[in-house]
C-alpha cells in the first residue's frame, strides 16, 4: 500500500523537479532511484499480516506484491532505457516521468484492487496516461494518429468495460471482489445478466491485452509511438493488464468457468494466430515486436483459460521472461534508432560482425521469445501449456504450441538475418555501442532460465 | 420521498435496461458512422452517459448507494478523458488540420 | 403519472441521441447531446438520484460539453466539411450497430429479480453518498486525483504550442 | 588341432602384409610372401589332415573368438574341422598355391603387383573362411568376403569400365543371391534357434520329409547357391567375370569360390535330404543352366568365355546331381573339375601371356609349337573335362550320370547331351588354338614364347592331378576291398540309394565315352580338317547361342531399367512432386496466410471499431448459443 | 559425477576457446574432445554393463515440478556417448586442412553441440532430455546457416522448423505423460509407472514417434534431409547424420518404447511398413543420384529406415542390431562424408559424372573410402554386418515378408555404393580429376581411425553387445509384458 501512495508522490516529485530549471536535469535519477527504492521498499510488504487497505479496496497479498515487484523493476529499467528518450522538447522531460510514475501508479493498484472501482480507476489512470506518453513526440505524425487511434478506440473499450461492470453490479449488488465471488460459488444458476455482463467485462479487458480481435489497435500504437513508450506499452502495461485480468478472473469467476473457457479459448486461438501470421509478413522490427507481443498476449491469455492450480506463478513467470525479453528487443531498437537507422529487420544485416555483443546479447533474447531452452522464454512457455493441459484444456494447448512454431520462424529469421552478411555499402554504425540493459534482460533470460524454481515458487 | 418506490414500482428494471442499451448502441452508431472525431468524442461521452443511467437504475433499485458513487467515478473519468482527448484532438488538428478519424492511416499492416 | 415521464425522458433521450449522431453540424450534435444529458438527468431524479442529476447538468452540461464546444470553435470544426463515408460503410455501421443493440437487448433482457429495498429513502442524497464516498470509497477517490493529476499534465503537454 | 586356427590367419597376414607395405616391398618378396602363406596354409591343411585320420576322423571345432549374440545364443567365430571342409581346405590352399605361383609370372609387369598378391590372400582367407566355419554365419561371412574378393580381382584392372562393370555385376547378382541366404538363415534361426552346423543337423534329425520350414530353408539356401555358383537365373555374372586377370578365373571362378554353392548344399544335405521338391528345383536348375552354358559354349571365340560357360555348364552338371542327391559324386567332381578348369584356364592365361593379351581364338592357331608344354597340358585338361579315360574327368562324370539316370534318365539325357557339348566345344577350343597354322599379326608371332617356368610348373602339377585326380574315385572294389571308392568312404555322405546293376553301369559309361569321342572327332573333322573358322555372321539358333539366350538383354529391360525407371520416377514424382511440396506447401501457405492476415490491419480507425463490434457480438451471439 | 563431467567438459571448453586466437583454438578444440572420448573410454573401461544406473548425478533443479537434473549411464548410453566423443574429434580433426570463417564460433558451437548431444544421451528426466534435444538444434542451425553452402537459408530454415514441429509435439506428449505420472515427477522411472488407455498410449505414441521420425528421417518425414546434408558444410553434416539422427532412434529405444508400451505395440506396423518402404524407396532414389552428396543423403534415409523397422520388431535382435547400426552407421556415414568433402575439397563438384579414375592417384583414400563403403553395405567383418544382420533377423521375426523386403538394402546398398565408387574412384582421369592428390597427414588421421573402428567392431562387436544387453532386455521388458 506504501507503494502505491509513494509512486503517487515520486510522480507529484517528478513533475516538481520538471518545473524546476535547476532541477530539471536530474530527472532520470530521480526517477530511477525512486523507483529503485520503491522495488525494495516493495520486498517489506511480502507476507504482511494484514494486506487488506481502505475497506478492502486494495489487497496486497503475495500475487499483488510480487507483481508490484515486476512491474517497479521493469518500470525502473525501462526508465533506466529513457536517458536522451524524451528530448522531444527541453522542458517535458520530467511531466513525461511524472506521467510514466502514474502509470505505474495505476499499473499498482490494477495488480493490487480487490473492488471493481479501483480497477476501474486503475485502468483509466494507466490509460489516460498512456494516450498522453503515446503522442509525446508531438511533432510525429504517426505519434499524433496513435495517440488518437489508442484514445478512441481505448475510451470505446472503456465503455464496454463499464458496461460489464454495470450488469456485474446489476446482478450482484456489489463492487468488491470478495463478495461477487461469494455470489458466484453461493448460487446455482446465476442470471443471465451475470454472465453477459462477465463477457463485456472480459472485452474491455481483452482490449487492454490486445487479444485479437481488439487487438487492432496494438500494432499501430506500438509502432506511431515513441520506442520508449512502445517498450513501456509493451512490458509494464501488458504485465498489470494481464494481472488484473487473472486477479478477477481467479478471485471472481473461477466458479462460472465453464462460460467463458470457450469463448476465451477461441479469443486465445484466434490471437495466436493473427499474431503469428501477422509477424510472419513484418519486415519492420518494431511492427514485428508488437505483432509478436500479440502473440504473447495470446500465450499468457492461455494461463488465464488455466486459471486453476499453477496458473498464477505461470502467469508470474512469463511476464518476467516476456518483460525481460521485449526489454532486451527495444533496447536494441533504441540503439538502431539511435544511430537514424530505420527500423526495417535488415538494417541488422551484419550486425553479427559489427558488434558481436550485440548481436550475441539479442540472440539470447530472441531465443526467449521463440521460447527455445534453457532461456527463460521456454520455460515460460512451458509452464503456461503446462498448466493448461494439467487442466484439461488440450486442444488449445496444441494449437499454441503449434502457432509458436511459427513464431520460431520469424525470430529466427531475424537471428539469421544478424549474422548475414551485411548489404553492400550501407555504414552499420551501431557497432560501437553497448546497452546495460541489454546485458542486464540477457542475463535475466539465462538466469531465471536455468533457475526457474525461484521465480515460480514464490507464488505458489 | 414514497415517489421512489413507486418508480420502482411503475417502471421495471427491464426499461432502464432497454434504454440504456439503446442509448448506448446509439453511441457505438456514433462511433461507426462518423469520421468526425469531435462526434466520436461524443458518442463515447453517450455510451458512458447509458452506463450511467443503468448503473444509477440498479442503485435504485437495490437501494444501494455504491452504483451512485461508481457514477460519481465514471464522470470522474470522463471528464479527464475528454480532457486528454481533446487535447490530442488539438494537437492533430495543429499538425495536420484535420480531424477525421479515417485520414489517420499512415500506421497500418 | 411517473411511468409518463419516464417515457417522454426516454423519448427524448433517444431522439436527442440519434440526432446527435446524425446531425451534420457538430455545434449541433453539441446541443443535442447537452439534450440527451438533460434528460438522463431527469431519470437520475425520478430514480432519487438527485445529488447525481445536479452533477450530471454541471459535470456534463457545464463542463464537458462547454469544452468540446471551446475546442469546436477553437479549431474551427464547426462547419459541415465531413466528408462523409461511402454508403456501404453506412449501411454496415447501421447494421453492426443493430446487431449489437439487438444482442445485448437478449442477453440483457432477462432482468434479475431484485427485492424491493427497504429503507432507501436516502441513498441518493449528498450527505449518505458523501458517507459512502469518503468512508469506504476514499481509495478510489483520491486514486482518481492521481488519474485527474495525470490528465492534467497530460493535456497540458499536448495542447501546448512549442 | 590349434593348426587349424593358423590355416585361415595365414593368407590373411599375407594379405596385411602385402596390402599395407607391398608397395615397398620388392616384386619378388611380394610374391613370395603371397604364395609362402598359402603354402603355409597348405602345410598346415597338410598336417592338420593327417592328424586328424590318424586321430581317428572325428570331427572337431576350433574356437576363435565369440562373435555375435543373436537371440539367447551366443555365436562364436570357430572353425569346423571334418571330412568335407578338410578336402574343401586342402583343394583351396593347394590349387590356391599353384595358382599363387603361376601369378608370379602372370602378373610380373604389373604395376599393381602387391595388391593383386594381397587380393588373392585375402580371397583365400574368406575362402578358408567359407569351407572352415563351424556355423553358417561364419560360412556367410566367408561367402560374401569372397564375393568381395572377387569384385576387387575382376575389376582389378580398374581403368577399363567395362571390367568394373562386370565386377560391380558379379558382386550384386551375388548379393541377389546372398540375400536368399540370409533369409534363409533367418528361417533356420527362428526354426532351430541356432546357427551352428552340428546343432541345426540334429535338430533337423527330428523333422520329417516335406516339411514346410525345412524346404524354405532349403530353397533359399539354394538361391544363395545360384548367385554364388552361377545359375539360372544368376549365371550371367560369370563369363563377365573373365575380365579379371587369368589366375583369378582359374582361381575364383574355376575351381573355388563358385564351388561355394555345391559345397553349401553338400554341407546341408541333412536339410535337402528332407526336402525332395528342393532336390528337384535344384536338379533341374542344373540341368537347364548346363544345357544352356554349354550351347551358348560351342559359338564363344573369346577363349576365355568358352571356358568359363563351360564351368556353367560343369557347375549345372554338379547341380543336377546334388538334386538327385549324390552327393559324393558331385564333391568328387568339384575336386576333378577344380583341377582339370583351374589348369585350362591356367593353360588359356599362357596362351594369352604368349599372345600377348590376344583372347579371340579365330586369331589364334598353331600354337603347338610355339607352346608344347601349354599344348600338352591343355590337351590333358581337354580329354579330362570330356570325361575321357582314364583321366579324372571320366570317373567324376560317369559317376555322376550313373547316379542321374538312376533317378531320372530325362535328366541323364539332358546331362549326356550336356557332355558331348562339353567334348564338342572343348576340342573346337583345343583345335582352333593349337592346330593348323597362326592366325594372328606378325608382330604376336614373333612374340610367342613359352611361358616362365613358375608358370608352367603348376601346369604341369595341375596336368598331373586332371590326369589322376580320378584315383579318388576309383571304385574300391577293383582292388578286391569293401564296397563304394575311397572319397565316399572318407565324406560318409548320406547320399541317396544307388541300385543300378552293373550291366547298365557299364552301358551308361560306354554310352558316355563314346558320345565324348563322337563329339571330339567331330570337332576334329570341322575344325582341324575343314579348317573351318567360326563366322562373324550367325545364322538361326545360333543367333541365340551367340547372344547368350539374351539373358542380359532380358535382365536389362525387365529388372534393371524399370527400377532406375522407378527410382527417377519416385525422385521426380513422389519425391519433388509429392512429399516435399507437401511439407513445403505449411511454410507457403503459413506466408500467404500471413499476408492475408495482415490486410485485416486496414490502419482504419473506423474499421478496428467494426473489428471490436464484431467481436462483442460473436461473443454475446456465442454466449446465447451456447449457455442459453 | 563422471557422467556430469561428460556434459560439462566440452561446454567449458566451448567457452575457454573465447580466450583463444588464431590456430589454437582449433587445437584446444581437438585437445578438449579427444580429453571427453578418454574420459567415455575411461567409463568404459570400470563398466559394468548389467547395472543399469552408473555414474549417476542427480540434482534436483525444480523440485516443485518434480525435474531434475538426473544424469547417469547404462549401456546404450554409454554406446551412444562413445559415438558422439569419437566422432567429434573425427569431425574437428577433419576440418584442419579446411579454412573455415570465423573458427572461434564454429568450434565453439560443435563443442556445444557435443555437450547437447551427449546431454540427451546420458539424461534420465524427460524435461532434461527435452531440454538437451532443444539444445542440439540451435549449434547445427547456425553451422547450417552461417557455414553452409548454397541456399542455406531457406533450407537451414525448412530443416530447423521440421524438426522444431516434431519436438514441439513431442514437448506436448512429455507434459501430458508428466501430468498423469502419480508423483508428478519427470524422472524416467515415473514414465514408467505411468498407466495409459490404450487409445491415450495412441495418440501419445504418435506424438513422439513423429518428433523422433523427423529427426531420424523415417519415411515419409524425410524430405529436409537430403537438401540439409546437401547444402551443409561437412562438420555441420557429419554432426546430422553421425550423431544427431542417432538422437532420434535413441529416443525411440529410450523414452519411446518402454513409455507407451501398448501404443508402440499397437501401431508397429504402420511404423514398420513405413521403414520398409523408406528403405526401398530411398534407395531407388539414391540409384539414380548423380549427385554423390546426395546419395550419401539417401542411403542415409534407406539404413536409418532399417533401423527403426528393427527397433520396432520388439525383439533383442532388432534393437542390438540398432543399437549396433546406430554405432556403425554413425562412424561409416562420417567417413562417407568426409570422403565427399574430399573429392568436393579437390575437384570442386559432387557430380560423380565429372570424377573418375582417382583410385589411381591416391590409393590410400581410394583404399579407406573403399573400407568405409564396405561397412556401409555391410559386408560381414565390418561393422555394417553386425548391425544389419541382427536388425533383419529382428525384423523377420517380426514379419518374414516384410524381411524379404528390408534385406533389399543388401542388394540396392550394393547397387548405389559401388555404382558411386565406380564413378568416381575407377576407370580414366578426367578433367577435374587428373590433379588429384592423395590424403593429406590430417586426412589420414580422420579415415584410418574410422576404417579401424569399421574392422574392429565388425570383427569383435561381442564386447559392444555386451554393453547393450541389458539395456536391451530391460527395454523390452517393458513391451514382453
Amino acid at each position: 500500500m506504501n507503494v502505491l501512495i509513494l509512486i503517487s508522490c515520486l510522480g507529484l516529485l517528478s513533475l516538481f523537479v520538471g518545473l524546476s530549471d535547476s532541477l530539471r536535469r536530474y530527472s532520470l535519477q530521480v526517477i530511477v532511484a525512486g523507483v529503485l527504492a520503491l522495488f525494495v521498499l516493495n520486498f517489506f510488504n511480502w507476507n504482511q499480516e494484514n494486506t487488506r487497505y481502505y475497506h478492502d479496496m486494495v489487497n496486497f497479498d503475495h500475487y499483488a506484491v510480487a507483481f508490484t515487484g515486476v512491474i517497479l523493476f521493469v518500470a525502473a529499467l525501462v526508465f533506466m532505457l529513457s536517458k536522451d528518450q524524451f528530448n522531444f522538447d527541453e522542458k517535458g522531460t520530467g511531466d513525461y516521468y511524472g506521467i510514466m510514475a502514474f502509470t505505474v501508479a495505476g499499473a499498482i493498484m490494477m495488480v493490487s484492487y480487490s473492488n471493481l472501482a479501483m480497477l476501474f480507476i486503475g485502468i483509466e489512470a494507466l490509460s489516460v496516461s498512456l494516450y498522453t506518453l503515446a503522442g509525446s513526440k508531438k511533432t510525429s505524425h504517426e505519434s499524433n494518429e496513435a495517440a488518437l487511434k489508442y484514445f478512441i478506440l481505448g475510451a470505446f473499450a472503456t465503455g464496454f468495460l463499464l458496461f460489464g461492470i454495470t450488469m456485474i453490479y446489476g446482478a450482484t449488488g456489489s463492487f468488491n471482489l470478495a463478495e461477487i465471488a461469494a455470489y458466484v460459488n453461493g448460487s446455482k444458476d446465476l442470471p443471465y445478466l451475470f454472465y453477459a455482463g462477465l463477457l463485456m467485462l472480459m472485452v474491455g479487458l481483452l482490449f487492454k491485452v490486445s487479444a485479437a480481435p481488439f487487438h487492432f489497435w496494438a500494432p499501430d500504437v506500438y509502432e506511431g509511438s515513441p520506442n520508449i513508450v512502445t517498450s513501456f506499452m509493451a512490458t509494464v502495461v501488458k504485465i498489470a493488464a494481464f494481472a488484473a485480468f487473472y486477479r478477477l478472473f481467479s478471485t471472481c469467476f473461477g466458479g462460472a468457468s465453464e462460460q467463458w473457457e470457450m469463448i476465451l479459448s477461441a479469443v486465445v486461438v484466434l490471437t495466436l494466430v493473427i499474431g503469428n501470421f501477422s509477424a510472419l509478413a513484418q519486415s519492420n522490427l518494431k511492427r514485428l515486436l508488437a505483432y509478436s507481443g500479440i502473440a504473447n498476449a495470446g500465450f499468457m491469455l492461455l494461463a488465464i483459460v488455466a486459471l486453476k492450480g499453477d496458473a498464477a506463478s505461470a502467469l508470474f513467470y512469463y511476464s518476467i521472461a516476456y518483460a525481460a525479453a521485449s526489454l532486451g528487443a527495444f533496447a536494441v531498437l533504441i540503439l538502431l534508432s539511435e544511430e537514424g537507422q530505420t527500423l526495417s529487420i535488415d538494417s541488422l544485416r551484419g550486425l553479427g560482425k559489427k558488434n558481436p555483443v550485440v548481436a550475441v546479447l539479442f540472440c539470447i533474447v530472441l531465443l526467449s521469445m521463440a521460447g527455445i531452452p534453457p532461456t527463460a522464454g521456454f520455460f515460460a512457455k512451458y509452464f503456461i501449456i503446462s498448466t493448461a493441459i494439467a487442466n484439461g484444456h488440450l486442444a488449445v494447448s496444441l494449437i499454441a504450441i503449434l502457432t509458436s512454431l511459427v513464431g520460431i520462424y520469424y525470430y529466427f529469421k531475424i537471428i539469421a538475418t544478424l549474422f548475414s552478411a551485411p548489404v553492400e555499402g550501407s555504414e552499420n554504425t551501431i557497432a560501437e555501442k553497448k546497452s546495460y540493459i541489454l546485458i542486464l534482460c540477457a542475463v535475466i533470460i539465462i538466469a531465471a532460465g536455468i533457475l526457474p524454481e525461484l521465480i515460480i515458487s514464490l507464488l505458489r | 420521498m414514497n415517489e421512489i418506490t413507486s418508480t420502482i414500482q411503475v417502471v421495471p428494471l427491464e426499461y432502464y435496461i432497454f434504454l440504456s442499451v439503446t442509448l448506448f448502441s446509439i453511441g457505438v452508431l456514433g462511433m461507426l458512422i462518423r469520421r468526425n472525431a469531435i462526434i466520436a468524442f461524443m458518442s463515447i461521452e453517450l455510451m458512458l452517459n447509458a452506463v450511467n443511467l443503468l448503473m444509477v437504475a440498479f442503485s435504485a433499485f437495490r437501494g444501494d448507494a455504491k452504483g451512485q458513487v461508481f457514477v460519481f467515478f465514471i464522470m470522474v473519468v470522463a471528464a479527464a478523458e475528454v480532457a486528454i482527448g481533446l487535447a490530442i484532438l488539438t494537437m492533430i488538428h495543429h499538425n495536420r488540420g484535420s480531424v477525421d478519424i479515417n485520414a489517420l492511416n499512415k500506421l497500418k499492416w | 403519472m411517473l411511468e409518463y415521464v419516464f417515457y417522454i425522458l426516454s423519448a427524448i433521450s433517444i431522439a436527442c441521441a440519434l440526432l446527435m449522431v446524425f446531425a451534420k453540424n457538430p455545434i449541433h450534435s453539441v446541443l443535442f447531446l447537452i439534450g440527451t444529458f438533460f434528460s438522463i438527468a431527469g431519470h437520475f431524479v425520478i430514480l432519487n438520484a438527485h445529488f447525481l442529476a445536479i452533477v450530471q447538468i454541471i459535470v456534463y452540461t457545464g463542463a464537458i460539453m462547454v469544452l468540446f464546444l471551446y475546442v469546436i470553435m477553437l479549431l474551427n470544426l464547426n462547419k459541415e466539411s465531413e466528408s462523409t463515408k461511402p454508403n456501404i460503410v453506412k449501411v454496415a455501421a447501421v447494421v453492426s450497430a443493430g446487431l449489437l443493440f439487438l444482442v445485448m437487448l437478449a442477453s440483457f433482457k432477462e432482468s434479475i429479480a431484485i427485492p424491493l429495498p427497504e429503507g432507501t429513502d436516502g441513498i441518493g442524497s449528498v450527505k449518505n453518498l458523501g458517507k459512502v464516498l469518503f468512508s469506504e470509497y476514499l481509495l478510489p477517490f483520491e486514486a482518481s486525483s492521481v488519474l485527474f493529476l495525470s490528465a492534467m499534465a497530460g493535456s497540458v503537454l499536448l495542447a501546448k504550442k512549442k | 588341432m590349434n593348426l587349424a586356427l593358423l590355416i585361415p590367419v595365414l593368407p590373411l597376414i599375407g594379405f596385411i602384409i602385402n596390402g599395407l607395405f607391398g608397395k615397398n616391398l620388392s616384386k619378388s618378396s611380394v610374391g613370395l610372401i603371397g604364395s609362402g602363406a598359402i603354402l603355409g596354409a597348405f602345410i598346415c591343411t597338410v598336417v592338420v589332415f593327417v592328424s586328424f585320420v590318424s586321430g581317428g576322423s572325428a570331427a572337431t571345432t576350433v574356437k576363435a573368438f565369440d562373435w555375435l549374440v543373436i537371440g539367447d545364443t551366443t555365436l562364436s567365430f570357430s572353425f569346423f574341422v571334418d571330412q568335407l571342409s578338410l578336402i574343401m581346405m586342402s583343394l583351396v590352399t593347394g590349387v590356391g598355391f599353384l595358382i599363387h605361383v603361376y601369378s608370379v609370372g602372370y602378373m610380373h609387369d604389373d604395376e599393381n603387383y602387391n595388391r593383386f598378391f594381397a587380393y588373392l590372400n585375402l580371397f583365400v582367407f574368406f575362402m578358408l573362411l567359407l569351407v572352415m566355419g563351424d556355423n553358417y554365419l561364419v560360412l556367410f561371412t566367408g561367402w560374401e568376403g569372397v564375393g568381395f574378393c572377387s569384385y576387387l580381382l575382376i575389376g582389378f584392372w580398374y581403368k577399363t569400365p567395362d571390367y568394373n562393370d562386370a565386377a560391380k555385376k558379379a558382386f550384386i547378382m551375388n548379393r541377389i543371391g546372398d540375400l536368399g541366404f540370409i533369409l534363409g538363415l533367418f528361417v533356420m534361426f527362428s526354426e532351430f534357434g541356432s546357427l551352428q552346423f552340428t546343432e541345426v543337423f540334429a535338430d533337423a534329425a527330428q523333422y520329417s520329409e516335406g516339411n514346410p520350414a525345412i524346404l524354405g530353408i532349403t530353397i533359399l539356401l539354394f538361391i544363395g547357391a545360384t548367385g554364388k555358383s552361377a545359375q539360372l537365373p544368376l549365371f550371367t555374372w560369370l563369363p563377365d567375370a573373365m575380365a579379371g586377370p587369368t589366375p583369378v578365373s582359374a582361381l575364383i571362378h574355376a575351381a573355388t569360390m563358385v564351388t561355394a554353392g555345391i559345397y553349401l548344399i553338400v554341407r546341408s544335405h541333412i536339410l535337402f535330404n528332407l526336402a525332395p521338391e528342393t532336390m528337384c528345383i535344384i536338379a533341374w536348375v542344373g540341368a537347364i543352366t548346363a544345357l544352356v552354358a554349354a550351347t551358348i559354349a560351342v559359338v564363344q571365340n573369346d577363349i576365355k568365355k568358352v571356358l568359363a560357360y563351360s564351368t556353367v555348364s560343369q557347375l549345372g552338371m554338379i547341380f543336377i546331381a546334388l538334386g538327385v542327391g549324390a552327393y559324393t559324386s558331385s564333391m568328387f567332381h568339384l575336386l576333378t573339375h577344380a583341377f582339370f578348369k583351374a589348369l585350362l584356364f591356367l593353360g588359356a592365361g599362357s596362351v594369352i601371356h604368349a599372345m600377348s593379351g590376344e583372347q579371340d581364338i579365330r586369331k589364334m592357331g598353331g600354337l603347338k609349337k610355339a607352346l608344347p608344354l601349354t599344348h600338352i597340358t591343355f590337351v590333358i585338361g581337354c580329354i579330362a573335362i570330356a570325361g575321357i579315360p582314364p583321366f579324372s574327368g571320366f570317373f567324376s562324370k560317369d559317376e555322376m550320370l550313373a547316379h542321374i539316370f538312376n533317378d531320372s534318365p530325362a535328366l541323364w539325357v539332358v546331362a549326356s547331351a550336356t557332355s558331348a557339348l562339353t567334348a564338342f566345344y572343348m576340342f573346337r577350343l583345343y583345335f582352333l588354338t593349337f592346330s593348323n597354322g597362326f592366325r594372328g599379326t606378325d608382330h604376336q608371332k614373333h612374340h610367342l614364347h613359352e611361358s616362365p617356368s613358375s608358370m608352367t610348373t603348376p601346369l604341369v602339377v595341375l596336368a598331373v592331378l586332371a590326369a589322376f585326380g580320378g584315383v579318388l574315385g576309383l571304385p574300391l572294389e577293383l582292388f578286391g576291398l569293401e564296397h563304394g571308392h575311397f572319397l565316399q568312404n572318407f565324406l560318409g555322405l548320406e547320399d541317396s540309394s544307388f541300385d543300378l546293376s552293373h550291366e547298365t553301369e557299364i552301358f551308361l559309361m560306354l554310352g558316355a565315352v563314346a558320345l565324348a569321342v563322337a563329339s571330339w572327332l567331330l570337332a576334329k573333322r570341322i575344325y582341324k580338317e575343314k579348317q573351318t573358322l567360326p563366322a562373324e555372321n550367325v545364322t538361326g539358333i545360333q543367333k541365340l547361342f551367340v547372344g547368350k539366350y539374351f539373358l542380359d538383354e532380358v535382365y536389362e529391360k525387365v529388372i534393371i531399367r524399370p527400377f532406375q525407371l522407378l527410382g527417377n520416377a519416385l525422385y521426380i514424382f513422389i519425391e519433388e512432386r509429392v512429399i516435399d511440396p507437401v511439407v513445403n506447401a505449411f511454410g507457403t501457405l503459413s506466408v500467404k496466410k500471413g499476408n492475408f492476415v495482415k490486410q485485416l490491419q486496414q490502419g482504419n480507425t473506423g474499421f478496428y471499431i467494426f473489428g471490436i463490434v464484431a467481436g462483442v457480438v460473436l461473443i454475446l451471439v456465442a454466449n446465447l448459443i451456447w449457455f442459453r | 559425477m563422471m557422467t556430469l563431467l561428460l556434459i560439462v567438459l566440452p561446454l567449458l571448453g566451448a567457452l575457454s576457446l573465447f580466450v583463444m586466437k588464431g590456430d589454437s583454438i582449433k587445437k584446444t578444440a581437438f585437445a578438449i574432445s579427444l580429453v571427453t572420448f578418454a574420459m567415455a573410454i575411461g567409463a568404459w573401461i570400470n563398466f559394468d554393463a548389467s547395472n543399469l544406473s552408473q555414474y549417476a548425478f542427480k540434482q534436483d533443479w525444480i523440485p516443485s515440478l518434480g525435474i531434475s537434473f538426473s544424469v547417469n549411464l547404462d549401456g546404450l548410453s554409454l554406446l551412444m556417448v562413445l559415438l558422439t566423443t569419437f566422432l567429434t574429434p573425427l569431425i574437428i580433426l577433419s576440418t584442419f586442412d579446411r579454412e573455415y570463417k570465423n573458427p572461434l564460433a564454429f568450434y565453439a558451437l560443435i563443442l556445444t553441440m557435443e555437450m547437447a548431444l551427449i546431454g540427451v544421451f546420458v539424461t534420465q528426466d524427460a524435461f532434461l532430455f527435452y531440454i538437451f534435444w532443444e539444445l542440439a538444434l540451435i549449434p547445427i542451425y547456425f553451422i547450417s546457416l552461417l557455414w553452409g553452402g548454397e541456399n542455406a537459408r531457406p533450407i537451414t530454415f525448412k530443416f530447423f522448423l521440421y524438426t522444431l514441429a516434431g519436438s514441439l509435439l513431442m514437448l506436448f506428449a512429455i507434459i501430458y505423460l508428466y501430468l498423469q505420472t502419480p508423483e508428478h515427477s519427470f524422472a524416467i522411472e515415473a514414465f514408467h509407472k505411468v498407466i495409459l488407455a490404450p487409445e491415450t498410449q495412441s495418440w501419445i505414441f504418435w506424438m513422439l514417434f513423429i518428433a523422433f521420425a523427423i529427426k531420424i528421417p523415417v519415411f515419409p518425414f524425410h524430405t529436409w534431409q537430403p537438401s540439409t546434408y546437401h547444402m551443409n558444410s561437412t562438420p555441420g553434416t557429419m554432426l546430422l547424420s553421425g550423431i544427431m539422427l542417432k538422437m532420434g532412434i535413441f529416443g525411440l529405444m529410450r523414452w519411446l518404447l518402454p513409455v507407451v508400451p501398448q501404443g508402440c505395440i499397437d501401431n508397429a506396423d504402420y511404423v514398420v511398413i513405413l521403414a520398409t518402404i523408406g528403405i526401398v524407396y530411398a534407395s531407388a532414389i539414391a540409384i539414380v543420384q548423380k549427385d554423390f552428396k546426395k546419395l550419401l543423403a539417401y542411403s542415409s534415409i534407406a539404413h536409418v529406415g532399417l533401423i527403426t523397422a528393427g527397433v520396432f520388431s520388439f525383439t533383442d535382435n532388432g534393437l542390438r542390431g540398432a543399437s549396433m547400426q546406430m554405432l556403425a552407421h554413425g562412424v561409416n556415414v562420417v567417413g562417407l562424408f568426409f570422403v565427399a568433402d574430399i573429392l568436393f575439397n579437390r575437384t570442386k563438384t559432387f557430380e560423380m559424372k565429372d570424377m573418375g579414375g582417382i583410385r589411381s592417384k591416391a590409393p590410400w583414400f581410394a583404399t579407406l573410402f573403399l573400407i568405409i563403403l564396405l561397412g556401409s553395405v555391410a559386408l560381414p567383418l565390418t561393422n555394417g554386418f553386425v548391425g544389419e544382420f541382427l536388425l533383419l533377423l529382428g525384423v523377420y521375426e517380426y514379419s518374414n515378408v516384410i524381411a524379404a523386403f528390408c534385406g533389399l538394402t543388401i542388394i540396392l546398398g550394393a547397387v548405389y555404393m559401388l555404382m558411386s565408387y565406380q564413378k568416381t574412384m575407377l576407370g580414366e582421369t578426367s578433367a577435374a580429376t587428373k590433379d588429384f592428390t592423395d590424403l593429406t597427414f590430417n586426412e589420414k588421421a580422420v579415415l584410418i581411425p574410422i576404417a579401424i573402428v569399421i574392422i574392429a567392431t565388425g570383427l569383435y562387436p561381442k564386447p559392444l553387445i555386451d554393453l547393450v544387453e541389458p539395456s536391451v532386455q530391460y527395454i523390452l521388458s517393458f513391451i514382453n509384458i
